[in-house]
């Protein structure tokens, strides 16, 4: 089971938890992104995120039914933040459930990380003195 | 036909606008169509990769658009 | 930064969650055990967990100091029930932050494989027609 | 002198109370200890493992018992 979310309001990390909660899971692995104060030691004031919505959406339901099919896990719950974000408040969580914790873990790391690899968002990063789009030059 | 072409994050800021419009002849590739954006947007050759939505797939390059796809630039990704 | 307790009130996830907070922190990972509804395909009616209190929260401090010293994480908060536990309530929840993820999901896993091999905790599990201590035979 | 081991789990189960007193000479090691507890409660002998904690911390074979040290049996863990 999956529940995919593109959200403009603040994330729900227990609305995350609360739908991969299940009698039959062992336990539940959680991936909170915060977002960082610093980049390259330059002092980061806020982020702005925008997304191809029906892509993204998409994208993040394909890595899910991905990671359902590539590792013994229960539920999976990915919510992601559109829109201004300061320091400390949250543009991802993902949270898998399994009835054995290494799947747990193993599901949820190949989801953040496939996640940043393909699903159509992007992250400003604004400075007291510009900004720039991550990750868009070499 | 012409595209109406979604552009997004530095995309949209080398383009100056939120929708490219180009002019194409039907039948072409999304490897004619990111040759055709790169010779009039030079600076998309400074990015580290860009790729070319076809209805909110990846396209590759022996896609074929059609007039009315939903097509879409994707510079480098940076979610999460 | 650690924050060890061993608890017979009910875990809060948002308590470990909360702990391990930080402005360099780019993501903590979680892991939420919870109690399965059965093992080996026999129905589990509850667990009661007990501990040797003041060594097992010495051996939760030695991990989360362990895992500092191993891995590039910033804080760890690990959180232990005693007591009686239904299903689906949780047994344990472990939070570690970091400014990547990678060391925060290695240390988290760390710390969970590590509690569940050395932390002088004691699980029994009560079935319609008995108990059993779990792991004691092999 | 006489020891009073603390026991959990399975471990006092098998000894039938929370505390196992034991009357051992000075000086002897875990090692000892461990032999003396086996040929007393030889259903021990069936358990995955039998540690000895010394002041909260796993003891050795080697390690000596001393009169005031806090001594516990730890029959195979389980928490998590």
């Amino acid at each position: 089971m999956i529940d995919i979310q593109l959200l403009s309001t603040p994330l729900s990390i227990s609305a995350c938890e609360t739908f991969v909660e299940s009698p039959e899971a062992g336990g539940a692995v959680v991936f909170i992104g915060t977002v960082r104060n610093k980049t390259a030691n330059k002092a980061v004031v806020r982020l702005e995120f925008e997304a191809y919505t029906p892509m993204a959406i998409r994208e993040m339901e394909k890595i899910a039914q991905t990671a359902l099919d590539k590792f013994a896990v229960s539920k999976i719950s990915i919510h992601h933040h559109v829109g201004i974000l300061n320091i400390g408040e949250l543009p991802v969580v993902i949270a898998v459930s399994a009835p054995h914790r290494g799947a747990a873990f193993d599901a949820c790391e190949f989801c953040i990380d496939s996640l940043k690899q393909t699903v159509p968002i992007w992250k400003k990063e604004i400075f007291e003195d510009g900004e720039v789009w991550v990750a868009a030059h070499p | 036909m012409t595209l109406e072409i979604l552009t997004f994050g530095i995309a949209r800021d080398i383009v100056g606008s939120t929708i490219l419009k180009l002019d194409i002849t039907e039948g072409v590739t999304v490897a004619d169509l990111k040759k055709e954006i790169l010779s009039k947007y030079p600076r998309f050759e400074s990015l580290t990769s860009l790729m070319i939505a076809v209805n909110t797939e990846y396209g590759n390059d022996a896609t074929i658009v059609k007039a009315h796809d939903e097509i879409a630039l994707i510079p480098p990704v940076s979610g999460g």
